[in-house]
């Protein structure tokens, strides 16, 4: 605590290595990445240089944009849908459920994290598919057989499979958190359920809720995973696209372009949601 | 609050979200002991024939060796890591103190194939890659905003004046430390290792871009996923959640359950 | 740089042990930490190549340990090559049209055509294979090969049907059509269906033009792109009823277990796969991989080849495939491997219906690539 | 009196641009009681912090026994503190919290749970040695927090705000304690406080600061009689502070002019120049109350507004002339004969020795 200024050998003991350690682990990569993609290919083999020709030929690639506008939207949707699917399940586990079977809940949620999701994704194969056990189950009932792997679909199951346990999760503890007082007076001034909902309590959850689908959408973004084994990878995603650049012939610098492109994305939605998180919320609404 | 009928649609509610996210779970279990090398409905006869194939296959049980090295290895880094930045956010205040904590705490926000493509090509031109080592860093990184954020959590939950307490007792800084500090995070220490080990323990993203021959449990699922596709990987994936459930068990019992209760 | 590729681990279990049963096993997982030291070969090659069912014998036998890395494609094969430091494989399994490319960038050891079989060769192409020789020299050795056609679910297409690549466009089959994630094989496919015949592979640019025309059209029957895994299980499971880019080293696997699939060589011709054995430049171990090489070129290896668990091809020694019909009759019957019965392979050959796999000639790989993922995003 | 054992000179501490101390100089005694008293953030809790080597100060000295101590370790000191917030470690039992600190000097196991066992037992709480500290009660903690400083032995004690988290009467019973224990151990207490009550009630010598400033250092009673300054005077006790011009006067008293009359106060030691503006504060219990004009050599006329009581104590709010707020403290049955209907016209009274004169600052 003393304001000298020697050199703390104790302060710097705590500081130093991890700053050292994540230069070279963290910031090394990230920045001979964003190297690389200025790097030329020669016979399969990357050579130093400083060209814009990955960038050139990425960039007016019609395929890079579809693939680009389509992994926005379907990361986007499924980050939507999670938090959607999740809210009534939180909403009654904050509320409804007393602190013991909210506990329980929460463990149970954190349980599939754990699990590999390479193996639960190979499941949902198993389970969507046509002579599946869910089209089975269906077909009891006079219901299909329905499409649902190599869809959109499917790609968003995968992708819930992901997000979803951490989107109740978040959104539970996020809720749980709500000074239940405020809930209940807006309750005794007359404020309907649904409205107390929309008027009290997403207003007080918006950092949390953000925060949470900001989180859904970068699973979701970065998940090669889904669009690729439940997906049928059409149209493949940028994930799979960078697979599909480093598989073809050592095209690591078009592949640093994609992944320096998703990574500009990811940043600017991060931002937005933060900045949109932390904004005073307007009074009244 | 009205009543009744709200409780039970709520209910029923969270028990589809609940299968939803069990269903695969279940289902892998059940195809590990199905007889069918490609499951369908009705299922085959139960049969233990993938686990014995993954127990005398002695290339898995070299990868358990090896994802158990990296995953105790990376928990320990991760956990230290986590451990010294939380440390600093908890004591000190300095100039590029904002800056600092990104350094560890923004891994996570970049897509786990992007950090693979990175380090796989960072590592390489390091000469680090494709040994265990070059899992271990790269999983070091990833995982010790997790570490940072459990023992930061904790910290927290300290009198700041502990520490000093301990330095007016006569301790030096690093006395204080021992007997003071790490004994007060110790339950946040030990649910991070095994939080980061389980983590580590299933990712196979970057391990698979970096890790050259070297195989760990996530990687052979992959492989086999991609290639000769059987439900051994059912069987292992059975294996793997006991493992990792084990492990979160013992960080729960030993910590989160604490954090939910004194957040709620 | 770093030895620590080519560095020495223990063997830890040995396969004949473990086989006694699981039991035992889980109680004493690392009893073999004493035994003697075992060599490690590092095998890159398609899946399937290093499993016990091809190397377990040979191991064995010669206390030695497969380390396979699994490539998904001849130019993801190169790429990986390419990033790893010379003499980090031992041996290469490549596809015989790469072989060119692996010679000229200097990854691969010159082979003594005097350790190899040559005079038993079932077609006279296999002795002297395209790029396998660069003059009297000899870089690659042929292991074994595999056809490639229209593959289908009998219940869904007749075999009159399968038979000319029109097959894929039946209107039953509109998202029911896969392919194999690599452009090589499906593009070659759609050049066949243009009629390119023989020149498939060197296409002037209004043909080039007409084969991505002919593949886009093809886009609306399409349900997915499938690595192996994924073909594998889209077929079985009939979530794909016909698939574009493969041929019996898939649909036979299915077979064998008993799935209503099968592969046929339509009127427009077929492909040829062809997998050759290559030593990597700089392996401390030649001596072994040349061993081993001979001895997946005997009859014993050759039937090992046609048997492969994750997928067939098949003998390219009279030896190996007279071995099959004597130890592995239904095999050799079900992928007609017989004298004198429908659909031999090399009786197709001989016919001229089938073009070996190459790379395009007038356009470049990267071209062919390109148009893939465009196609994809389609 | 012998060297003092601590010595404060200039000494001066800033956090960025915050004056937290400024220009302080002090001494402390051997076994003496100090109270250091103010409202939160007038420095009194970083002078103690300086004290314990928790900060540096940015200017001066700080002595001990004469050595200087600007920039020794707090483990190098032998200062122990005892905290608002206890700082007792919650991982220990109370005879392990107790050893703390013979156990980072270094003492032997068996010796430190002695002397760890005999402070306890001299705190009455030996029955829960091993008990876990969280378990504990407030009082009980407070006596561990105590023993667990004491059994350091050192020749001053620091003590910041220990009371504040008990309830009124365990404050009480705990400020019987800490002076009894003082006056045994004879060695220094430095006592912060923001409360009156405790720091006069147990002090020997209070020190008052404002923003960073001793404002006045002094016995309890001279401060509540003789408040240096107006802030003082606002700060302690229930002061009647009158503003206004000074007439002149001998060294018998001042006369001073004010909006509320002309009044006699007690003449300061350094004399000031007629026309100055000056303040001079009466305490409220010194002033007398009557229907009829009293003989005192102070009197002015006031309205009274409202009552206030504290068992049998009563304070009287009036309002004199110009609006100023006079307020009366005297026992209730002292009031037995007055008319006391708000509204009421009061005469009040004081001494010219009452009335002290404040320095401006």
């Amino acid at each position: 605590m003393s304001t000298k200024h020697k050199i703390d050998l104790y302060a710097l003991t705590w500081r130093l290595p991890i700053i050292l350690w994540q230069l070279i682990f963290f910031v090394g990569p990230v920045v001979f990445m964003i190297a690389i993609s200025f790097f030329v290919v020669k016979n399969y083999r990357m050579t130093e240089a400083f060209e814009f020709v990955n960038w050139q030929r990425m960039l007016t690639r019609g395929y890079f944009w579809d693939s680009y506008w389509y992994t926005l939207f379907i990361a986007s949707l499924s980050a939507a849908i999670a938090m959607m699917l999740a809210f009534p399940a939180a909403w009654a586990l904050a509320f409804r459920a007393s602190e013991n079977l909210r506990r329980g809940a929460v463990f149970l949620l954190i349980i599939p994290f754990f699990t590999s999701y390479l193996v639960r994704t190979f499941s949902w194969y198993v389970i969507l598919a046509e002579s599946g056990v869910l089209n089975a189950m269906l077909g009891y009932v006079g219901l299909g057989p329905f499409k649902m792997l190599n869809t959109h679909f499917g790609t968003v199951v995968g992708y819930l499979t992901l997000t979803l346990p951490l989107a109740v999760i978040l959104q539970t503890v996020t809720m749980a958190n709500i000074d239940k007082t405020l809930v209940e007076a807006a309750r005794n001034l007359g404020c309907k359920p649904l409205a107390t909902i929309w008027r009290v309590v997403l207003p007080l959850s918006k950092t949390g809720f953000v925060v949470t689908a900001l989180f859904c959408f970068i699973l979701a973004f970065g998940d090669f995973v889904a669009p690729f084994y439940l997906g049928g990878s059409q149209e493949p995603t940028l994930p799979i696209l960078i697979l599909d650049t480093t598989k073809s012939g050592q095209q690591w610098p078009r592949a640093a372009v994609v992944a320096i492109m998703m990574m500009l994305t990811l940043f600017a939605v991060a931002f937005t949601a933060i900045m949109l998180a932390y904004r005073k919320p307007k009074v009244a609404r | 609050m009205h009543g009744r009928g709200l409780n039970i649609i709520l209910g029923v509610y969270v028990a589809l979200i609940f299968t939803f996210v069990f269903a695969p779970i279940f289902f892998s279990l059940v195809f590990s002991f199905n007889s069918q090398r490609f499951p369908t409905i009705p299922l085959g006869e139960f049969s233990t024939e993938w686990y014995a194939k993954i127990l005398s296959d002695p290339d898995i049980w070299q990868a358990v060796r090896n994802s158990v090295i990296v995953s105790t290895t990376t928990a320990i880094l991760a956990t230290t890591l986590g451990f010294c930045t939380a440390y600093t956010d908890f004591r000190y205040n300095f100039r590029f103190k904002g800056p600092y904590l990104a350094l560890i705490l923004l891994p996570p926000t970049i897509p786990l194939i992007i950090m693979a493509l990175a380090m796989l090509a960072w590592l390489s031109r390091l000469g680090l890659s494709g040994q265990l080592w070059s899992i271990i860093m790269a999983h070091s990184v990833l995982t010790a905003p997790f570490a940072m954020a459990i023992i930061r959590l904790r910290l927290h939950q300290m009198d700041p004046d502990l520490e000093a307490a301990a330095w007016n007792l006569g301790g030096t800084e690093w006395q204080a430390m021992r007997h003071v500090i790490v004994p007060f995070c110790m339950p946040a220490i030990i649910s991070s290792l095994c939080l980061t080990a389980a983590v580590s323990f299933d990712e196979f993203a970057v391990a698979w871009f970096v890790s050259g021959l070297n195989k760990t449990v996530p990687i052979v699922i992959l492989e086999i996923v991609q290639g000769n596709i059987d439900p051994q990987v059912n069987a292992i994936g059975t294996f793997v959640f006991l493992t990792s459930i084990s492990l979160v068990v013992a960080a729960q019992v030993i910590f989160i359950s604490r954090q939910i209760k004194s957040h709620s | 740089m770093e030895k620590s590729n080519k560095k020495q681990q223990k063997h830890y279990l040995r396969r004949d042990v473990l086989r006694i049963g699981g039991g035992v096993v889980l109680s004493t997982p690392f009893v073999g930490r004493a035994w003697a030291q075992t060599t490690e070969i590092n095998m890159l090659a398609w899946y399937g190549h290093g499993e016990p069912d091809m190397v377990g014998a040979f191991e064995e036998a010669n206390n030695v340990k497969f380390v396979p890395k699994y490539y998904a494609g001849g130019d993801n094969m190169l790429a990986l090559i390419a990033q790893s430091p010379p003499g980090t494989y031992d041996i290469i399994l490549s596809d015989g049209e790469f072989v060119q490319q692996l010679n000229a960038a200097g990854y691969i050891e010159a082979l003594d055509p005097n350790d190899y079989p040559f005079e038993d060769m079932l077609h006279e192409d296999f002795t002297k294979f395209p790029g396998h020789w660069d003059g009297d020299t000899l870089y690659s050795m042929i292991l074994r090969g595999g056809h490639l056609g229209v593959s289908y679910n009998t219940t869904a297409m007749s075999a009159e049907e399968a038979s000319s690549y029109e097959g894929f466009w039946k209107p039953e089959l509109k998202g029911k059509v896969g392919h194999f994630d690599w452009h090589l094989p499906n593009l070659g496919m759609m050049s066949l269906k243009n009629g390119n015949g023989a020149g498939l592979w060197d296409l002037t640019g209004d043909q080039w033009q007409a084969v991505q025309d002919t593949t886009m059209s093809l886009r609306q029957q399409v349900g997915g792109f499938f690595d192996y895994g994924g073909t594998f299980n889209g077929l079985k499971n009939g979530e794909m009823l016909a698939m574009c880019g493969i041929g019996d080293w898939i649909t036979g696997v299915l077979e064998r277990d008993g799935a209503p699939v099968a592969s046929v060589i339509p009127k427009e011709g077929g492909i040829q796969f062809t997998e050759s054995y290559c030593i990597g430049k700089g392996s401390s171990k030649a001596d072994l991989v040349k061993s081993f090489i001979q001895y997946m070129l005997s009859p014993e290896g050759q039937v090992k080849s046609a048997q492969m668990l994750a997928y067939p091809g098949f003998c390219v020694t009279k030896a190996g495939r007279a071995m099959l019909q004597e130890v592995d009759p239904k095999e050799a019957k079900r992928s007609h491997q017989m004298d004198g019965m429908p659909n031999d392979p090399i009786a197709l050959i001989n016919e001229g219906r089938i073009h070996y796999r190459d790379i395009p000639q007038q356009q470049s790989l990267e071209d062919w690539n390109d148009f893939w993922s465009e196609y994809k995003n389609a | 009196m012998t060297e003092p054992l601590v010595t404060f000179r200039n000494v001066e501490k800033r956090f960025g641009d915050f004056v937290a101390v400024r220009n302080m100089v002090l001494d402390i005694h051997e076994g003496e009681f100090l109270a250091i008293m103010g409202s939160s953030g007038c420095g009194k809790t970083t002078t103690l912090r300086m004290l314990a080597g928790l900060e540096a100060p940015t200017a001066g000295e700080i002595r001990m026994a004469g050595r200087l101590m600007n920039d020794v370790k707090p483990h190098e000191r032998d200062t122990p503190l005892v905290w608002q917030s206890l700082a007792l470690f919650p991982f220990l039992t109370a005879r392990e919290n107790v050893e703390f600190g013979l156990k980072m000097r270094g003492v032997g196991a068996a010796e430190r749970k002695r002397r760890a066992l005999d402070w306890l037992d001299r705190m009455q709480i030996a029955d829960f040695a091993e008990r876990n500290v969280a378990t504990l009660s407030g009082g009980q903690k407070q006596r561990v927090a105590l023993a667990r400083s004491l059994v350091m032995e050192p020749k001053m004690l620091l003590l910041d705000e220990p009371l504040s988290a008990l309830d009124a009467n365990l404050v009480i019973r705990m400020q019987g304690v800490l002076t009894k224990l003082q006056k045994e151990l004879g060695i220094t207490f430095v006592y912060v406080t923001h409360s009156q009550s405790e720091a006069f009630a147990m002090a020997d010598r209070v020190v008052i600061m404002s923003q960073g400033d001793i404002a006045q250092v002094g016995s309890p009673k001279d401060i509540y009689r003789t408040p240096a300054n107006r802030f003082v005077a606002e700060f302690v006790g229930r002061n009647n502070i009158l503003s206004g011009k000074v007439l002149g006067g001998d060294a018998k008293g001042m006369q001073i002019a004010t909006p509320q009359g002309t009044f006699t106060a007690q003449t300061p030691q350094t004399p000031l120049a007629p026309g100055q503006s000056v303040s001079f504060a009466v305490s409220a219990d010194l002033l007398t109350l009557s229907e009829t004009e009293p003989d005192t050599v102070n009197k002015a006329q006031a309205t009274l507004i409202s009552e206030e009581f504290i068992g049998s104590l009563v304070t009287l709010f009036l309002e004199g002339a110009d609006g100023m707020e006079f307020k009366v403290q005297m026992q209730e049955r002292a009031l037995m004969d007055l008319d006391l209907s708000p509204g009421a016209t009061l005469w009040l009274g004081w001494d010219a020795a009452s009335a002290s004169i404040l320095s401006e600052g």
